[in-house]
């Protein structure tokens, strides 16, 4: 379904000194039909970039993004728009991704619109999207601010499943609501998942959410995805030692992106890692395959199961 | 007074605080363009000869001169004249002051270029011989360009030495200038020991100062303000007649304005007093008669009388020029279709657009439409030089060196710049003009000039409107202030502050 | 404490009042006044404010308060079409330039930092003085120093919102930059540009009589409360109310514009209706 | 030490909005013990933020707060400003939501952090940089010399809300006001500040408002519950994690992904136009014809209490 | 650093070059012969004879682009020329009344600033009291004054019926001279910067590190010394700066009004007689004179932005 690989992205910021940020570092990875495959990773590590690219949202620097056979990296803006209704992001605001000027019912109609379906059904289809994601028809004509947090974010909802997409990348759309309204939410995506087979690139934090929604995960570290595995390998037998420290009660002092990062030839772990050698200081470890379907991309590994089983 | 800061004012003489319209605003050599006009305001330098406030033509430096032949003047220099410097003044500095003039460096040696040659005869003569007869020659030296320099002074673009009642201190540029009394000055040395000249544009703002008592004598005093200072015990004003003519350039190049019915019309159609009371509140100017202003010896205004309006010989004159009423919207038509006058005029000198307005009333009242823009004045002449245009209100000093030959040489002979702007010519008048050119008979010269008035109040080529006054305001404890009709003499040795 | 909602809507009553009242006498200026605005009576001028003439005569005997009636159309007329095409021209070019970035922003921003460099007025005079002096003139003098202003507003604004989830959600669901632009961008970037349109209306009423002031504003006998305030220059003591009034019309007018402005500003401050987030 | 450190009865707050007075807060009773631990759970919007800044006296101006928030004897909203701003960080700390805009963005965090040691323990200057600095090395953050000198924007957001609970522990206030303290953060970093938590709340008194159960778990000692701006439950932490009694606390952690992600059907109601009788019924399963009209009051059901006509 | 200001001095080199050009071509095309109005004598009138020597002597007979070019040239060699009108040079020019006018407004500038930035915090802290009310009606009543209107009001209260201070003029360097212009001057800037300081204030009041500020029971003269003074004269500062061809606008009128001898009289003279040599090296040094205002603006605004300092979002 989604094959991506050696994806980069570089933002350059900065008024005083010229500074490259690799917030996506040659990342490759592969989604299946029917699919939730899970990104987890600390805060600011490229998550929400990564999903962007993905979705051409924002241009990769580099890399190759082959969705559905077709290879969108290469795509000019056109043949772009006419695939774009089989993919969907849902943002991780909801507040910033619903256009604070127009209703909800205006927000969920725009793609109906775009794609120009009969103006006669929309109102129809609106509604039958509201009520899908659990909202009331009264809604449809308030705007954003009038509404709760957890209200957005399933009018976001509406407005990716609009379209009838065949792949979501979800970034934590449950972020900064309370459980109840969360659960709404999450379960609206697994029923679309069995219902429609719908494909899902799911972005969070919550180890505890991913354990329930995801079919694979991969860990991404400071730009870089550091592991790949299936739910219940990540979970029971985590490889990469930053896999090992989420799920741990170990402390940890997070590192974010800086101009320097990612530059050099140091694994990007490097600082933190109990396990670093001479190694790990000059050759990049890339993800190669520990057990099956299980990827890590650390040196080191052999000698940290020869530490555990100690 | 407030600031009496300066140097040499030890014993605290009488100080004078004047404000000017206009100065210098770099280089103070009155060698260099029109800056000499502003040096001889200041009283610093003088020239051979010069006007009385009569515009009578006057010794200042020299005492006379003789015509030796139809090319050679011969001048006779004054004894005893000394420069601020202490030099003494004789027929070298002379010659050295106004070969300054002629030298190819100098922007407006080209004005002098009738001058073959200046020599010095003795230590009290010199004789300058032109190339060719030119009755003005002993009038162009009054301009001050030929101010006399002390060839002493090194430094002439920013310490002027002259021989003038004033010696130079300090110059601020484009605020004031300091200057201070010169004890040896040949005709007597001034009562005021120091003066401070201020430069100020805002004609209000002039007024403001004199009232505040910032100055002691002000000029060009807004005249809406004139009855306002003259009904004030502690100021004096004096309005004089100047030798500024504001008059109406016609294109003559075009229809209708080439038919001298047409012409004769607008002029019969201003109402000149009606102009000089609204306009110029009255005071500012006098209605003219013709080229001219009185005060000049070559009017002939005692001949002429000032063009009443009259309406129907107007209502004549333009029927004869093909212009009616057709459509009865109280405008009249030329050739069956709407006509209207445009009237341009620049705004450097506030009793331009007034004047303008109230010409425009007098136009409309009679039936023609008139419109008024104003525009920089290099605007306008752009637009005269390429023939697109109306009528323009111009004013100008008609004789900057006391000689008619500027204006009439310009205006009315047939290759003269302003001549090509009107399309006016005429060959005898142009005859006229080369005839008195070259003539050394002052009455002779006087004829020909007084045909040429008289053929032009004929063809009006321009119409001529009035004559300004310069206004100035002073200070009741001023006295000795003359007011010179071609404006560039003002400080003089005779003014004194009464205690 | 009152509520503040109550303050604002009072202000923006006030100046609405104002305005309307103004735009009422521009329209109407023919039946309000009771003299011809350009007609000279010069027996009559500078007369004191009368029955007849309630503010007076000026130096060629026109009524004043008829001037002033009459000026509000030009006044107006400047400031609505100086700011609507700076507006407009302003808002369309800092848009394009804050939406594609890169290189024509660059180009762009150069130039307006060109046209900023180069001050206002000075750029006005130029122009105007040069041009020759007049309505049009002046109102494109007006509109080259004017629309940097918008044109730099609109794009930071621009730049703001783009980065907003919401746009980059609409090109997600296919929309052309066209569709983007028109329904997300330009939506969401007016309120600051009206607020400064606004208050832009009293800016371009005070140059034009500032032009006026200078010399290079409209022609006479045209009635511009600048010129004319020009015009009683000279007689501000002898006939102080030629000045005193159009003063008064142009301080009441683009305080009006820029009171409305000011209150606009509070009441489409977005931060208004999130007063939830504590 | 006394035995009720913090009493607040019938609080009420209201604010002035375009719409309507919006209702935050409807008839809170609260009080902890001296040295307790008083977890506050409950859906986003229902008033946990306000009641925090309400005892602190920290809302804006125009809001309208009724009723009585007794600290140690004192009543805090009779107090004048000069004595409230005493109490204010010097006895009662308060650790904002939003450690993202909390700090202040061009003054660096150690001299913040010190700045209410200079004020309120007229400690010198350097002293209290001194102290700033092994406060920040307190709440582990690595380096804490250097980082004491940068600006909140080089912080990260873990990094921020530590150096919060920094500033409020600078004072030793005696009480301390938590609100969400691990919004937001990944687990890594939660973990860091659950831990620190937890040692803080061995010597003091807290309130901790939270959205993550884990974490009232972990931390407290009593849970309440609060919905649409009033508490409906309280209970010692063990028995409310082991049964819950009222329904919206029931539904709320049957939300849970653990339990099997079942959301509560419906909406929150308005807090403008509050539902008549009680607040949950619309949304509840075992709603009356006496929970449409009555409200019902806070009951003491087995030692603890709710506020539901079921136990009644 | 040095990498930004090398930045900003290459972005310098093409603003100028297109300044340059614009007002090069723009005052070419504009009706009326600069030679002629470099030798128009008082009296009216030109001497033909002298303007064509002229317009060889001063290359004016050439192309444009040729005149563009040369010019051009020189200025690349630091030789912005000589006026046409009155031969002096025009770097000596632009120093001499740039002195004037920096002065003016640097005078109105002070003045204006310790007005409005005291009052505008006032207001914010007032708002919504009568105070506020008032200080904002008088910082609109100062921007929506003609200032020539308000100069002349000025001078006959305070020259006239007072006779407290001249009416004009520049005094030889005593600052009762520069009252009234700075007055004048200031009046609309200061009206600026109070609307500006007070809603930047009352913006700052409302965030939350202010609240933590008060939650540490900070007086209150120090949570707005220390944690709102500083945030809130971000916008100010960054705004003074754009605000300087603001005073730069309003000089030309007061100056002519006050016999000032400063830039905006030069200028507007030089435009009015297409002085080529002079208004380009007015234009140029006043877009130079922008630039380092901006380019000080903006490290002023790292100072006080630590953000600033190492990124921004591009
Ligand atoms: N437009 C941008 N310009 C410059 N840097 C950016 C931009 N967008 C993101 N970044 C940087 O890229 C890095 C990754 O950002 P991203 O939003 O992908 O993180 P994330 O993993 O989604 O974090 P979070 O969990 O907080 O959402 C961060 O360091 C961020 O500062
Ligand atoms: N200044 C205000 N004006 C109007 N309404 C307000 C204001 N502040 C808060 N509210 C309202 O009061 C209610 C309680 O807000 P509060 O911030 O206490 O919620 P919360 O329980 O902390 O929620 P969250 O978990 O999302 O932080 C909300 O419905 C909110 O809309
Ligand atoms: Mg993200
Ligand atoms: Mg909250």
């Amino acid at each position: 379904m989604l094959k991506v690989s050696g994806l980069k992205k570089t933002y350059i910021t900065g008024t005083f000194h010229k500074c490259r940020v690799h917030a996506v570092n040659d990342v490759s990875f592969h989604i299946t039909k029917g699919q939730t495959f899970g990104i987890v990773g600390e805060s600011g590590c490229g998550k929400s970039t990564l999903g962007k690219c993905v979705l051409r949202l924002t241009e990769p620097t580099e890399g190759k993004i082959i969705f559905n056979g077709t290879e969108i990296t290469s795509l000019d803006k056109e043949s772009l728009r006419s695939i774009r209704p089989k993919m969907q992001m849902i943002f991780q605001d909801p507040d910033s991704s619903l256009n604070p000027r127009k209703t909800l019912g205006q927000s969920i109609a725009e793609p109906l619109k775009i794609s120009e379906i009969e103006t006669g059904r929309i109102s129809e289809k609106v509604e039958e999207l509201v009520r899908h994601v659990g909202l009331l028809p009264e809604h449809i004509d308030r705007y954003p601010h009038q509404l709760s947090g957890g209200q957005n974010q399933r009018a976001v909802l509406a407005r990716a499943l609009a379209l009838e997409p065949v792949f979501i990348v979800a970034d934590e759309p449950t972020a900064s609501l309370d459980v109840s309204v969360q659960a709404q939410i999450l379960n609206l995506l697994k029923d679309l998942k069995h219902e429609y087979g719908l494909t899902m690139l799911f972005i969070s934090h919550d180890l505890e959410l991913m354990r329930h929604m995801c079919d694979r995960i991969a860990v991404m570290y400071m730009g870089k995805i550091v592991e790949i595995a299936s739910v219940e390998n990540i979970f029971h037998s985590p490889m990469h030692p930053f896999t090992r420290l989420l799920l741990n009660e170990n402390e940890n002092d997070s590192e974010e992106i800086s101009c320097a990062s990612g530059i050099s030839n140091i694994c990007c772990y490097y600082n933190n890692c109990p396990l670093k050698t001479g190694k790990c200081a000059h050759d990049i470890p890339y993800l190669t395959e520990h057990m099956q379907e299980h990827f890590v991309a650390c040196h080191n590994i052999k000698s940290m199961h020869i530490i555990e089983n100690d | 007074d407030q600031d009496d800061s300066g140097t040499d004012t030890v014993e605290s003489g009488s100080h004078l605080n004047c404000v000017l319209a206009q100065g210098p605003s770099d280089s103070l050599d009155p060698a260099s363009k029109w800056v000499g006009w502003y040096v001889r305001e200041f009283g610093i330098y003088e020239t051979l000869f010069s006007y009385d406030e009569n515009m009578v033509l006057q010794p200042e430096l020299a005492t006379g001169y003789e015509q030796v032949s139809d090319t050679e003047w011969k001048i006779i220099l004054r004894d005893g004249v000394k420069f601020h410097d202490g030099t003494i003044m004789d027929a070298d500095s002379v010659v050295y002051s106004l070969k300054r003039v002629l030298n190819s460096e100098n922007s407006r040696k080209s004005e002098y270029d009738f001058i073959d040659s200046i020599t010095s005869e003795s230590a009290n003569t010199i004789t300058i011989t032109t190339k060719y007869p030119y009755a003005p020659t002993i009038a162009s030296l009054t301009d001050p360009i030929m101010s006399i320099v002390s060839p002493e002074a090194d430094d002439i673009k920013n310490s002027p030495v002259g021989t003038g009642p004033f010696k130079f201190k300090s110059y601020e540029r484009e605020v004031s200038i300091s200057l201070q009394k010169f004890d040896d000055y040949w005709n007597g040395a001034s009562e005021i020991d120091t003066i401070d000249a201020y430069i100020v544009g805002d004609g209000m703002t002039r007024l403001f100062m004199l009232e505040s008592g910032d100055a002691d004598i002000s000029r060009y005093i807004p005249q809406s303000e004139v009855s306002n200072i003259e009904s004030n015990e502690d100021f004096e004003i004096t309005s004089k007649e100047t030798l500024r003519s504001y008059f109406l350039y016609i294109n003559m190049n075009k229809e209708p304005f080439n038919d001298v019915n047409f012409r004769q019309a607008m002029n019969h159609a201003i109402d000149r007093q009606q102009i000089v009371d609204v306009a110029l509140e009255g005071i500012g100017g006098t209605p003219a008669e013709s080229v001219f202003p009185s005060v000049s010896q070559w009017s002939i205004n005692d001949e002429l009388e000032v063009i009443e309006r009259n309406e129907t010989m107007v209502k004549e004159l333009l029927a004869e020029a093909g212009l009616e009423d057709i459509d009865n919207d109280g405008y009249l038509e030329y050739n069956g279709e709407d006509f209207e006058i445009s009237i341009y005029t620049y705004t450097s000198r506030p009793q331009l657009k007034p004047s303008a307005e109230v010409i425009v009333t007098q136009f409309e009242s009679v039936g023609l439409k008139t419109s008024l823009t104003t525009m920089e004045g290099s605007a306008i002449e752009a637009k005269m030089v390429e023939g697109d245009y109306d009528l323009a209100l111009y004013a100008w000093g008609v004789a900057p060196t006391g000689d008619p030959d500027y204006f009439f040489s310009k205006h009315f002979y047939s290759s003269g710049t302003e001549a090509q702007k009107t399309g006016y010519s005429n060959e005898q008048v142009d005859q006229w003009i080369d005839d008195a050119k070259k003539s050394s008979d002052e009455d002779l010269r006087k004829e020909y000039y007084d045909n040429v008035q008289r053929q032009i109040l004929e063809d009006c080529p321009e119409i001529y409107i009035f004559y300004q006054n310069a206004i100035t305001g002073y200070d009741t404890k001023v006295g000795g202030y003359k007011e010179y009709p071609n404006e560039i003499t003002i400080l003089t040795k005779d003014i004194y502050l009464n205690e | 404490m009152r509520p503040a909602i109550k303050k604002h809507s009072a202000g923006i009553i006030l100046s609405f009042v104002i305005l309307t009242i103004l735009f009422i006498v521009a329209l109407f200026a023919g039946y309000i006044a009771p003299h011809d605005p350009e007609e000279a009576n010069l027996e009559k001028r500078l007369q004191e404010p009368s029955a007849e003439y309630p503010f007076g005569t000026d130096h060629l005997g026109r009524c004043i308060l008829s001037r002033i009636i009459f000026g509000s159309r030009i006044s107006l007329s400047v400031g609505l079409l100086v700011v609507s095409s700076s507006l407009l021209f302003g808002m369309t070019v800092g848009t394009i330039s804050g939406y594609y970035g890169g290189i024509l922003d660059e180009i762009i921003m150069r130039i307006v930092d060109t046209f900023l460099a180069f001050p206002g007025l000075l750029l006005a005079l130029g122009i105007s003085g040069l041009f020759g002096a007049g309505f049009t003139n002046m109102v494109i003098a007006l509109i080259i120093v004017e629309w940097t202003g918008y044109a730099r507003l609109a794009r930071s604004s621009v730049i703001d919102v783009k980065e907003h989830d919401y746009v980059t959600a609409s090109r997600g669901l296919g929309a052309k930059d066209s569709h983007i632009i028109i329904q997300h961008i330009i939506p969401n970037i007016m309120s600051p540009l009206i607020v400064m349109a606004t208050i832009g209306m009293g800016y371009a009423i005070l140059a034009s009589a500032g032009l006026s002031f200078l010399g290079f504003g409209i022609q006479p006998p045209t009635p511009e409360w600048g010129s004319m305030l020009t015009d009683g220059r000279e007689y501000i003591r002898s006939a102080p109310y030629i000045m005193i009034f159009p003063g008064i019309a142009i301080m009441a007018t683009v305080l009006a514009f820029n009171y409305l402005g000011d209150s606009l500003r509070d009441i489409l401050d977005p931060r208004k209706n999130r007063s939830s987030e504590l | 030490m006394f035995e009720n450190l913090l009493n607040v009865s019938d609080l009420h707050v209201r604010f002035p909005t375009d719409v309507g007075l919006v209702n935050a807060i409807n008839g809170v009773d609260l009080s902890i013990n001296s040295g307790d631990i008083m977890g506050l759970i409950g859906e986003s919007g229902c008033g946990k933020s306000v009641l925090g800044l309400a005892i602190t006296r920290l809302l804006q101006e125009d809001a309208i707060v009724n009723g009585r928030i007794n600290y140690r004897g004192d009543e805090l909203h009779a107090l004048d400003k000069k004595t409230m701003r005493q109490i204010r960080g010097k006895d009662i700390g308060i650790i904002l939501q939003n450690p993202g805009t909390s700090l202040n963005p061009v003054i660096p965090i150690g001299k913040q952090i010190a700045e209410p040691l200079v004020i309120h323990q007229r400690m010198k200057r350097f002293a209290a940089m001194d102290k700033a600095v092994s406060l920040l090395e307190r709440v582990k953050i690595r380096e804490p010399e250097k980082r004491a000198k940068e600006y909140p924007h080089q912080f990260s957001g873990g990094m921020k809300e530590r150096a919060l609970i920094a500033m409020s522990l600078a004072n030793e206030s005696e009480f301390i006001i938590a609100d969400e303290p691990t919004k937001g953060l990944d687990v890594t970093v939660k973990k860091n500040i659950v831990k620190l938590l937890k040692e803080i709340a061995n010597k003091k008194t807290m309130l901790i408002i939270t959205h993550d159960l884990a974490v009232a778990e972990d931390v407290c000692d009593n849970i309440g519950v609060m919905y649409a701006g009033e508490i409906v439950e309280i209970a010692p932490v063990e028995r409310m994690f082991s049964e819950q009694l009222h329904p919206y606390t029931k539904g709320f952690f049957e939300s849970l992904p653990a339990r099997g992600l079942k959301p509560i059907k419906g909406n929150s109601p308005s807090l403008i136009d509050l539902p008549e009788g009680c607040r949950f019924h619309s949304r509840c399963d075992h709603c009356t014809e006496r929970c449409k009209k009555e409200h019902p009051p806070m009951i003491e059901h087995e030692g603890r209490h709710v506020r539901c006509f079921l136990y009644a | 650093m040095i990498e930004f200001i090398v930045r900003r001095v290459l972005l310098l080199i093409p603003v100028l070059t297109l300044i340059s050009a614009v007002s090069f071509g723009i005052i070419y095309i504009t009706p009326g012969d600069t030679a002629k109005n470099a030798l128009m004598s008082p009296s009216g009138g030109a001497n033909e004879k002298a303007v064509e020597e002229f317009r060889i002597q001063q290359g004016l007979d050439k192309p444009i682009h040729i005149q563009y070019l040369t010019w051009m040239g020189k200025v690349l060699h630091g030789d912005l020329g000589y006026s046409y009108m009155t031969n002096e040079g025009v770097s000596d020019a632009i120093l001499r009344t740039f002195g004037a006018t920096l002065k003016l407004a640097i005078v109105s500038m002070l003045i204006s600033l310790l007005i409005a930035i005291p009052a505008g915090i006032i207001a914010a802290l007032k708002h919504g009291t009568i105070i506020d009310d008032l200080f904002r009606f008088t910082a609109l009543f100062g921007v929506s004054m003609p200032n020539f209107w308000q100069a002349y009001i000025m001078i006959i209260v305070f020259a006239l019926f007072l006779k407290v201070l001249p009416s004009s003029g520049y005094g030889s360097g005593d600052l009762s001279h520069i009252i009234l212009p700075a007055i004048t001057l200031g009046t609309g800037y200061a009206a600026v910067t109070m609307r500006l300081m007070r809603a930047s204030m009352l913006d700052v009041l409302r965030q939350d590190y202010i609240r933590a500020a008060r939650a540490k029971g900070l007086p209150e003269y120090l949570v707005i010394s220390r944690h709102a003074l500083k945030n809130s004269l971000i916008p100010v500062v960054t705004m003074a700066g754009l605000n300087f061809g603001y005073l730069l606008n309003g000089s030309v009128i007061v100056e002519t009004i006050f016999s000032w001898p400063g830039l905006g009289k030069l200028i507007v003279s030089s435009i009015l007689t297409k002085d080529y040599p002079m208004i380009q090296g007015c234009i140029l040094f006043i877009a130079v004179i922008f630039v380092l205002i901006n380019f000080a603006v903006d490290l002023s605004y790292a100072y006080l932005n630590p953000r600033i300092r190492y990124e921004t979002r591009n």
